[in-house]
């Protein structure tokens, strides 16, 4: 059983590598597209009725495509930005995009929880949006945007088990190919237990800092 | 500095609509420390709230330092608005900066570079007392401490007009002495303009210049604070004295009730005692106060004179003559 | 369950038989007409797994299932100590070796990488494909259980890459070559313009991945299944199958 | 081609039928499971560590397991519970365990950004916890909910998307099945279509809710 | 009725420590109102957080109405603070309710039927003024609605101990006449006890029967608010005089200057009348009042005496002995 303890040892680092690069892309991405919807939503520091309907409509495609039919979706631009669409570094691709839409929605969630007499006064002290945008909102929704990013992260570990169909590898992969389709239930049990535990750190990291950045 | 011009605001919400500004006309000279005085209600908040733009007024301009504020463009009024400082009646701190970190905000605002930032920072918690407090959050502060934090912040940046909601309501009698002394100062340093919303009397007598009066969003009075004192029937009058009705007094028999106000030079004079040593009558002081308004004495007392009726309507002959119009209240 | 036995000739008996979208719902639909003439209303549900049909055949949710060959069958069954046996095969899917890239096997550089389907039976047939083509070598008596894990020797050094099979066709950009349900590829080619070359195919003779129809152990002489088999192995559905999948499905009877 | 739109019509109900069904459950476990974990968290009104870290480590396993997996894992309790562990109402059960521990980080997100300024007056007043529950941390929290469910919601979609293996149906199986599996793209455009404007719809009621519900 | 017991409460946050309330002892007899005065950042809130254990103390002993608070179970605590309202400092009013839904909160906590509810909602919105703003939510109101609602939430079920944490301090003069004046009402006809915090004097003077103040965490003065603005030196009479000293004013020469102080009887008689008349000497208010303190009339005068060295100095005996107690300030 040599060949159980590699495949794991493997499998957890493909995950970690695999959610790790998507959830940093994810961040990069979803936190601005989040922003956006909630700045230039009505009532908004920047409101742009036409933008806010076009991401709205955006990111509500990429949350309802399957995440399967995503991952064809996006090969042509995985193919252009890797050089092929199959492969644990090719996955990331299909990952991210389908984890932005997410994050722009939990993004959005955190910030609508923002007083308005904390913009008011960053307003009214002469900031601009982009001051407004960094310096007030994102601090104070900080808490809520850790959880909200460990939501992401575990997402992103669920939606890689769903990888392994362009040989993304990674511990679901490995409970799915060898212990659900191949009946290895050692080998589906231990890989279980590792993404519990991954999860289980993931979930505790967050709620760590979370409450660490909370000051109410 | 500032120029109000038939200002109306109309909040619209679930189909009601409260007027809360109605043609107001307003103007605060520069240097100036302008208090508005109202109910609770009468759209004070709304009123200081347009001047920054906070709130966008239904109709009617609003100048302030010789441009309409409604008119300017995003930058410029982020410019202008760099130079207005605001303390909020609900503080608005930031949860997640600390005492220090909320002062530095509109200096980060304003490009100011770190160190300047610092020194001023520890500038301003040594002006309201907070230096200890400098690293903690605003959770773990008192509700004064927090009203503090929020004066300094607005201070920080050296604004040139300060928009402050009842910036001492949560201070003691002491801190808010020496907030006052503060503002006061800085205004005739610098010639910072000052629009200040307040419920307490003290403040208007300490450090008021005008005020104006709002009624159910109606401007109902404006003026010198001297002056409207003065007025006999004005608001603020009616604001400063509570009516002396209440006193559980007895008049002697034969005794005449009267209230007298002073003003200035009639204050320095010993004018009681004239009266009783040239009209053979007796004053008792019932009940009233003598203090500094607006840098001048001015007095207001409810006298019992007792004595021969001629010699004490002869007594009030001689202090309406003096300038004090006394006004008979009862007669026993 | 559906399983009722039915006491008058002329009442209808339902069967519930799960099977795979294509080809097995569609030859079975092939079938419908005629088994509703014979008193036997067919019920197709789809499935697009390979575990749940056997486990809801063995938990009576299904009178039989269509969709998998007999040495899968057999491993499942021995897996999950089901009672399944297979009443008869009527069709195999051929895999295919392809490449867009070569158009001969002799093209193989070292290293090159070669993507195969992932689920357990087509993995293996997959690699008996790769080994048959002398390509690799497998470990003695591995049989359908292969997985790359088995290969004892591979000259060549390939990448074998295991991916879902229905995302092989459009992995033809990704490798040099990749072994194909035809069905797949065929359906790939026809609607999203993949072309490619066949390297190598599966060969149709004495194959033991022909598909089967299972049922409970003890079913195997219920007079309605009796009827269903008949009609699959008949002359119609061969003519049907031929005509229908065009070489990417022929018929096992 | 009518067999596409009777197709789509279909599948169309068959999907709003399991998210609609898995969403009333998911509400009916998620939102007590979200609301315990956060009331017994440390320095929640009903303190109580060990049920908060069994309670957390429930749900994470809930989330860390891969959907394909979870399914076959509860189809002992479908079975009991729907009498056949296939077909769409079936699909449900696996559905609603998965989504129920997504909901409770939601939930307990949401319940987060309360202020403690109005739980405090509530236990002033000598409220219950089930009072400071029901008529404080709840109501307060109601925008932020609703946008939290509209995201459960999504994401059951996307989940629904995947029961296709267990004879779910759905737009979502459909999409797979004809696009992905079987590279018709014409089916698969229009099941995606339909899917987007359903999830479109689910956003924009959730954004309006969230908003009517907003007294700040 | 409350009865605190060396109570002592450190606030440990980020490895720094405050000391908001140290080995504080308070005893507030049933149906006083009782103050809490203190500067910023003093402790004040901190300790009527304590009474209903919204804050749970350090060390020491909290009694209320006869049973110590920390060792209630959780049942018996709820019950406990149904019989106590609280007006919070910050409103804490919910925003997902509207303001009969904040008034009608306590209510339900306390069971009570729905039509009963509505009645009582209305007739508190009606004495806190606010019957037209029934249907709107907290965000639409002024800060001074806001804290009316708070009043009219923790008056609601007809507590038995109302804590109140600066109740008044967003609310013009009226309105706060006629809240103090609910209040007292409501203490003299149910008898209800009231704990609270305040900086303006005039609340203490409206309704206050006792005080006790603190600094930076620590009690240092307590007793009937008579009796503390009646001893020379008290805190009390510090905080609510200021001192004299600002005032501009220029003696003449011979002049003295002399602050007088008298309380309740001496303050019925013309006592500076009676001066003038027998020592002939000329007396001039500068400065001062005399004002109705817990319903007793209270004076203090500053006083400029002229006139022979030898009368000023007679006059100044007859004002000792007549209980006024005359403090020489300065002499021209
Ligand atoms: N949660 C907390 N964490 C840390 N320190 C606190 C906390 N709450 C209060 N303090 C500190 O305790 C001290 C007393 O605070 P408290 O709120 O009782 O003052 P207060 O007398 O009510 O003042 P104010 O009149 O300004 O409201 C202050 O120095 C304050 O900073
Ligand atoms: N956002 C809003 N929506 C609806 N009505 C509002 C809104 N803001 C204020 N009002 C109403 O406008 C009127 C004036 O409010 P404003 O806050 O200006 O009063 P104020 O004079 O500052 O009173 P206070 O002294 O109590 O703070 C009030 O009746 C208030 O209820
Ligand atoms: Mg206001
Ligand atoms: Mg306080």
């Amino acid at each position: 059983m040599v060949d159980l303890w590699s495949m794991i040892l493997t499998a957890t680092i493909e995950t970690l590598y695999m959610t790790g690069v998507a959830a940093a892309f994810t961040l990069l991405f979803g936190l601005p597209l989040g922003v956006l919807l909630v700045i230039t939503d009505r009532g908004g520091i920047w409101e742009a009725p036409l933008l806010n309907r076009t991401l709205g409509v955006l990111v509500n495609i990429g949350r309802s495509t399957p995440f399967v039919i995503l991952m064809v979706a996006v090969s042509p631009l995985t193919r252009l930005l890797i050089g092929r669409s199959i492969g644990t570094t090719a996955a990331i691709v299909p990952l991210v995009v389908a984890a932005v839409p997410f994050m722009a929605r939990v993004v959005e969630q955190a910030l609508h929880e923002v007083g308005s007499g904390l913009i008011e006064a960053a307003l009214a002290m002469g900031s601009s949006n982009w001051q407004v945008v960094t310096k007030v909102l994102l601090p104070e929704a900080l808490p809520s945007l850790v959880r909200g990013t460990a939501l992401m992260l575990v997402n992103l570990v669920g939606y890689s088990a769903m990888a392994g169909a362009i040989g993304g590898g990674g511990l679901g992969d490995v409970a799915v190919k060898w212990g659900y389709n191949r009946y290895q239930l050692d080998v589906m049990y231990v890989s279980l237990v590792v993404l519990v535990v991954m999860v289980q750190v993931m979930q505790w990291i967050g709620d760590s800092l979370a409450n660490r950045f909370t000051h109410k | 500095m500032i120029e109000l011009k038939a200002l109306t605001k109309v909040f619209r919400q679930n189909g009601q609509e409260t007027e809360a500004l109605r043609n107001v006309s307003l103007h605060v000279p520069r240097g100036q420390i302008f208090g508005i005085l109202g109910q609770s209600g009468a759209g004070k908040s709304t009123l200081i709230r347009c001047v920054n733009l906070l709130e966008r007024p239904t109709s009617g301009e609003v100048w302030v330092d010789g441009r309409e504020i409604t008119r300017l463009s995003p930058a410029e009024l982020r410019a202008a608005r760099q130079e207005m400082g605001m303390i909020f009646q609900q503080f608005n701190l930031f949860d997640s900066r600390t005492v220090a970190g909320n002062v530095a905000y509109p200096l980060e605002v304003a490009g100011w570079d770190r160190s300047r930032i610092a020194s001023r920072v520890a500038e301003l918690l040594e002006l309201v007392g907070l230096s200890d407090k400098a690293h903690a959050y605003p959770a773990q502060l008192s509700g004064g401490q927090k009203q503090r934090v929020g004066i300094a912040r607005a201070l920080a940046p050296g604004p040139k007009l300060l928009l402050s909601d009842e910036a001492t309501s949560a201070l003691d009698p002491d801190t808010t002495r020496s907030v006052l002394a503060l503002l006061r100062e800085i205004n005739r340093k610098l010639g910072l303009t000052i629009l200040l919303i307040t419920h307490q009397m003290e403040v208007v007598k300490q450090v008021c210049d005008s005020v104006a009066i709002l009624e159910g969003g109606r401007l109902v009075e404006q003026g010198g604070v001297l002056e409207l004192i003065g007025r006999p029937g004005s608001r603020l009058r009616q604001l400063f004295y509570e009516p002396f009705r209440d006193t559980a007094f007895h008049l002697h028999p034969g005794g005449v009730l009267a209230a007298l106000f002073f003003v200035g030079d009639s204050a320095d004079e010993p004018l009681i005692s004239s009266v009783v040593r040239q009209f053979q009558v007796d004053a008792n002081i019932v009940q009233g106060a003598v203090e500094r308004i607006a840098g001048t004495t001015v007095g207001r007392l409810l006298v019992e004179f007792t004595g021969r009726p001629d010699d004490i309507q002869a007594a009030l002959e001689y202090l309406a003559r003096r300038g004090v119009s006394p006004e008979v209240i009862e007669r026993g | 369950g559906g399983a009722k036995q039915s006491a008058g000739k002329a009442e209808q008996v339902t069967l519930k038989v799960g099977a795979s979208v294509t080809p097995h719902a569609e030859i079975l639909k092939s079938i419908q007409e005629a088994a509703a003439a014979e008193g036997i209303k067919l019920e197709i549900v789809e499935f697009t797994d390979y575990v749940q049909p056997n486990i809801a055949l063995a938990e009576g949710d299904l009178d039989a299932n269509y969709f998998q060959h007999l040495p899968y069958l057999t491993n499942f069954a021995e897996e999950r100590k089901l009672d399944l046996v297979s009443v008869g095969p009527v069709h195999l899917e051929p895999l295919g070796f392809y490449s867009s890239k070569l158009s001969s096997i002799d093209q193989l550089a070292d290293g090159a990488t070669v993507s195969i389907p992932d689920d357990p039976t087509n993995a293996g047939r997959a690699l008996k494909l790769l080994a048959d083509q002398g390509l690799i070598t497998l470990k003695e008596g591995v049989g359908v259980k292969a997985t790359p894990n088995d290969i004892v020797d591979n000259p060549k050094k390939l990448d074998i890459e295991m991916l879902q099979a229905e995302y092989l066709p459009r992995s033809l950009e990704d490798v040099d070559a990749a072994v194909i349900n035809t069905n797949y590829y065929l359906d790939a080619a026809k609607n999203l313009g993949v072309k490619a070359n066949v390297l190598a195919r599966e060969s149709a003779e004495d194959n033991p991945f022909a598909n089967i129809v299972a049922v409970r152990k003890g079913d195997e002489n219920r007079p309605e299944i009796q009827k269903l088999m008949s009609l699959l192995r008949s002359e119609a559905v061969a003519k049907f199958i031929n005509e229908t999948y065009d070489g990417a499905v022929i018929p096992a009877f």
